[in-house]
């Protein structure tokens, strides 16, 4: 049992410092959720896959460097740590990427990969609907058989991303036959889409500080070729599901992310940023909420290398990605709560005011964590999965 | 002894009720936020016509004396429909006003009573450097120190992470009062200020229930409504059982800051009784509003439902006029 | 709307403290969940007696002072402030004396009431049973109708003061029709009986430090005569929660409690006992659970005295009761979590340990505060009935 | 890195396991708690056998060298069956004497290695003026500032809230060194116990969340078993994650005392490391004691069901070598 680094893994992570360091912007950019700022993300993104930075898990021959889930974290980390720009890409890097390596055709990873990993092609999600959040198996939204391919109709919604992406993907139920046997799982299919296409109205949805960080998707008899389809019609649900547990569990929200945060967070704490006023080092309160804060970042850290270091050694994680996904959400967002806190009054500011903290976007780092416990789902789907899968616990009516 | 709110000012809560609820705060809000305060203007008259300004100017200043058990009674219902503005502010004002009396107090008072004079208060050091809605206040009193000022405008607006709250930093201005009295006056004021915040966080936190209550009674997931899973109805439970612990301590506060102090009598004068129905009504409200967001799912976390205009009250009252760090403090000093 | 009391009220308060001061023993008495200390409570309770501030809301031709329900919440302030005993006869006084004033006939109220007042009959409850906890409907010990009375045969379990009571009370299914119609709640009568007749067995239990706090009961053909019936047979549901609500809501912890509670817990963060370490101001962790508890049993104070002037005003309080039970246990733990915290390493010390702190019994106080969130209906029953009751919430499988 | 137990630390573990749970632990703290130390003594001979104490003890003193890692692996084991005695007291007394090496190490090192010599250690100002199970141990060491005694002798017990821990305080005794090397030696001993305690509480922990699930699965009330319910999964969820995010903190806290100290390489030094795993471990293991003893009921809260063993155990370990207050101070330490 080690957590020792190979002089590989350290090289990997001084020349992707050195190249942070040369390349993240000076000043915060724009919220990605606004268009200024979502277009300014996108450029970060050329630049970072310039230099074979934006994708480095993928292989060599498609922009990345083949790194192991290790370097992977340990770009994360460096990537948190310089402060570098949030990632508008990461719904098709995290989502729909790990779908293509495992059931995409040679066709369709040629065609939609590259432009993915350079930031031409943004994708957005397109998982619920307006009926159907945690309960996603119940889908509604169709894909009828045409020639050639497949016509799509219905509604999604809470579709990240979508304000200002170029394309989508989601599930559409080809077949009812499944949803009348009361196997609503069944009969789904996995398909990609154009936002601009004949019949997709796309209406951006504020989020809670009024950006649009999602949409809602209305489609009306949508055309998609039948290279759009992943994986066999019909399947879709087993498709979708095949690449969530493992990796993807993992991959979420990256340590780095935390780790990163609880160091500005304890750099606040320390006043060096000089917009706080000096901390009191004896206010105990606020000194326990910071140190749970960089204890919890590294407990997260730590679980993570532990999962690597299983999957690396042939292991695999399934319904312990649940325990995942509640902790870092409820981390993150009492790790913001009491950044809020140590700011007194101007922790009530908008990062937009002129008065607002020089580093840490903390309005919007809270505000972003409040999505945590509801997406991906809810963090009481994710205890009951913990309770039923994890401790064998009787399943019941919720 | 009588812990309870008489019919008549049960009868006042309900027509005040009634009252907004008719008048669209919703969309005073809205506007207010993107910087149009005239349908908040309109509300503030009504207000005023119902006697909610009266209740904190002396009568022989046209108000109706410092009644806090009406003030925050009526605080709860504006908490209840987010009404926006500097309503804490100008109650403040004028208690501060009011203790001080003379020419000042005859000058402004009148005007705070009947609703033509919007005020903001910025107490600073220790307190907020902001005013709020300096903007859109017809006046903005400064205390520093031992020095109360009128500010002669407010700085650039600073968004506020409830952007119904307009701060700005208040800017120059002329002296209208010197001495210690100002500084005794300027402690009453953030008692009162204090408890309006407190009262109107619970009208926050009761409406930010109510509605999640509706909500999960209607929304389905899993072919059942999801208020009938144990998890749901816990979480809505303690933030129930948080508010109507959290009422008593709002209207002992404000009997202890009635003229008499009858509330000194079991130890908890009111300095003490202020803070801790501050802490305890807006911690109820805080934990109210995250239920809120958590049960509501996406739809919560979106700007387009009302729910966020409550949500986004919630944080913000729980650190304007006293942190919960400060409260805590201060229901501890001797 | 006031909270100012009568100049009755005043004097009332002002004989009972000065009564309190005069007779409170100066040295604790020991655990009266130990035999000695038993008979020391019971002896304090002969004490009270004597100048009649044993059961002071009860008539004053039984003992008691005719005392209001804020006559009561006066008294039991002023006792927990003067650091008096706990009630060894509480399961008499708040739940059996309440149920006998409404269902009693006269003759049991004569011949039970004044030697309960007086310690000379100390009561255990025995409403549990190992296959019923909070589920209490499904009792099993029957009661079989005999000549001039019944026979009781069965177990019950977690019957506090057992150990060493005289008598107890609980619910018997004298009549096995409800029972097999679904209906639980049918058939069950409300009985009294002592705890020395043939028959019966107590096996004393241990509770989490050791002491004897409750026991189990076997009863094997037990006869008890029909004038220890209480209300009619086959009735014991109806009446056992007829009192349930009401009064007994606010008397089963009273907030006399939890104010001297906090007030020692103050004086033990401000080292004014001379025992602990002085506190650091500064040390605002510590600093906010204290205020904290400050703030909690104050609002306990201030819910109960609108309750109680709700029921003077003719009002009566029903499920809202669950909201005191989850509210007191839950700060009861939080204080004397907050006081074992502040005791640093004297905090894991038994009160009978040299070292203990002088002032407290705050080992004791903290054991018995873990039972809060059980005893009475568990805590999470308690929070069904207010999502059910108060807040409306459709009915469900838990 | 491969962040993982290998297999022979994982073989380790499971003989203890099994050498444990076939030794009827309970009967010997029952029997410790009342005095009777001869069936603990028989066990930590057994422990002796297996290997624990050499762990702590280096090779030229008839020990296998400081391994951290197997020393925690092996007080979750001792923690996950309850394991009475100064166990903890032993290994850190064991570090401190390495450390300090010369003749009292060679004298004392051997004993303990080979389960001869239980001892008990006492770190005075800062610390706790007890040692544990002092009247039980063989030598009972004490660390006053920069000085080193062998206690003569040991106060009255003073009983613990879990009586399987005999408090007493240590009674004068001759100076075996003095000097600064005391207080390192002293401060290196405590990372040592914090981290076993850490270890320990987390096989409580995990004994009571295994214990509670059992229950729950069986226990029927309503007619369905009471781990159906939405609330009491829950919160075993909520159990189970804080032990699996306790656990990789308490992995890394034995690698940075491992002698060449890789920890550090990330910015957590041995002190943090330590702090940090101990304060997660513990108090997921008080939070599992809590749950354990609400979803048990009444049942849970006798002293007649093993569970009580444990329980108070959890609560104990909490402050046992570092408060929490304490340890997170020591994570934001420079």
């Amino acid at each position: 049992m080690d957590l020792d680094f190979t002089a590989a893994e350290d090289a990997f992570r001084a020349e992707a410092r050195a190249w942070l360091a040369a390349h993240v912007p000076a000043a915060p950019l724009p919220s990605l959720e606004t268009a200024d700022g979502f277009a300014a993300h996108r450029e970060w993104e050329r630049t970072l896959h310039a230099d074979r930075w934006s994708v480095v898990s993928w292989p060599e021959e498609i922009g990345g460097r083949d790194a192991s889930i290790l370097q992977w974290l340990i770009f994360e980390e460096e990537y948190y740590a310089a402060g570098a720009p949030g990632r508008v890409s990461q719904n098709g890097i995290n989502l729909l990427a790990p779908t293509l390596f495992e059931h995409g055709t040679d066709e369709q990873r040629a065609r939609v990969l590259p432009s993915m990993a350079s930031g031409e092609v943004i994708w957005a999600q397109a998982w619920s609907e307006p009926e159907s959040g945690s309960d996603l198996a119940s889908l509604r939204s169709t894909a009828e058989r045409v020639d050639g391919g497949w016509r799509l109709s219905g509604q999604k919604t809470w579709s990240s991303r979508a304000a200002f992406a170029d394309r989508a993907f989601g599930l559409f139920r080809s077949d009812r036959d499944g949803l009348e046997a009361g196997k609503p799982h069944r009969g789904l299919t996995y398909l990609m889409f154009p936002l601009d296409a004949d019949g997709v109205t796309v209406r951006p949805i504020g989020r809670i500080d009024g950006k649009p960080a999602f949409a809602e998707l209305f489609l009306d008899d949508v055309f998609v070729p039948d290279e759009d389809v992943i994986g066999a019609p019909g399947q879709g649900w087993q498709v979708a599901m095949s690449t969530a547990g493992n990796e993807r569990g993992l991959t979420l929200r990256s340590p780095g992310r935390f780790t990163a945060a609880a160091d500005r967070l304890t750099a606040l704490w320390r006043s060096e940023d000089s917009h706080a006023d000096p901390a009191d080092p004896a206010d105990t309160a606020l000194r326990d909420r910071v140190a749970d804060a960089v204890i919890g970042a590294r407990a997260y850290q730590l679980f993570t290398y532990a999962n690597a270091s299983r999957i690396a050694a042939g292991g695999s994680i399934g319904a312990e990605s649940s325990l995942n996904k509640v902790f870092w959400s409820d981390l993150d967002i009492a790790l913001h709560e009491t950044a809020l806190d140590l700011l007194g009054p101007y922790g009530e500011l908008a990062d937009e005011a002129e008065d607002a903290p020089a580093h840490g976007s903390w309005a919007e780092g809270y505000t972003f964590s409040l999505a945590g416990p509801i997406y991906a789902g809810t963090n009481e789907i994710q205890r009951d999965i913990i309770a039923e899968r994890l401790l064998g616990l009787p399943k019941g009516r919720r | 002894m009588r812990f309870l709110l008489d019919d008549e000012q049960r009868e006042f809560a309900r027509s005040l009720d009634k009252m907004l609820g008719g008048a669209e705060p919703t969309a005073a809000i809205r506007a207010w936020a993107a910087g149009d305060t005239g349908p908040g203007r309109a509300l503030w008259a009504r207000l005023a016509e119902a006697g909610v300004f009266a209740l904190a100017v002396p009568e022989e200043h046209e108000g109706l004396g410092l009644l806090p058990v009406e003030l925050a009674v009526s605080f709860g219902e504006l908490g209840r429909h987010a009404v926006p503005g500097p309503l804490v502010e100008t109650v403040a004002a004028a208690a501060l006003l009011a203790r001080l009396g003379g020419p000042v107090a005859a000058a402004r008072l009148p005007g705070i009573a009947s609703g033509r004079t919007a005020a903001s208060l910025c107490l600073l050091s220790p307190g907020s450097p902001y005013a709020l809605d300096g903007d859109a206040a017809d006046a903005v009193f400064v205390v520093d120190g031992d020095t109360l000022r009128l500010a002669e405008s407010t700085g650039p607006v600073q968004p506020s992470s409830d952007p119904a709250r307009r701060l700005s930093r208040p800017v120059g201005g002329t002296v209208l009062r010197q001495g210690p009295e100002v500084v005794a006056a300027a402690a009453h004021a953030a008692e009162v200020a204090a408890l309006a915040v407190a009262a109107q966080a619970l009208g926050v936190g009761r409406a930010l229930l109510a509605q999640t209550v509706e909500y999960v009674g209607g929304r389905k997931q899993f072919g059942v409504a999801i208020g009938s899973f144990q998890a749901v109805k816990h979480r809505l439970a303690d933030t129930l059982i948080a508010l109507e612990f959290a009422e008593p301590l709002v209207h002992a506060a404000a009997l202890a800051l009635a003229p008499g102090d009858p509330g000194s009598r079991s130890g908890f004068g009111s300095g003490r009784a202020v803070a801790a129905a501050k802490v305890a009504a807006c911690e109820a409200a805080y934990a109210a509003a995250r239920s809120a967001l958590q049960l509501h799912g996406a739809l919560g976390y979106t700007e387009e439902l009302d729910l966020s205009l409550w949500i986004r009250k919630a944080r913000a009252l729980r650190t304007a006029w006293g942190t919960p760090a400060e409260c805590r403090a201060r229901v501890l000093a001797r």
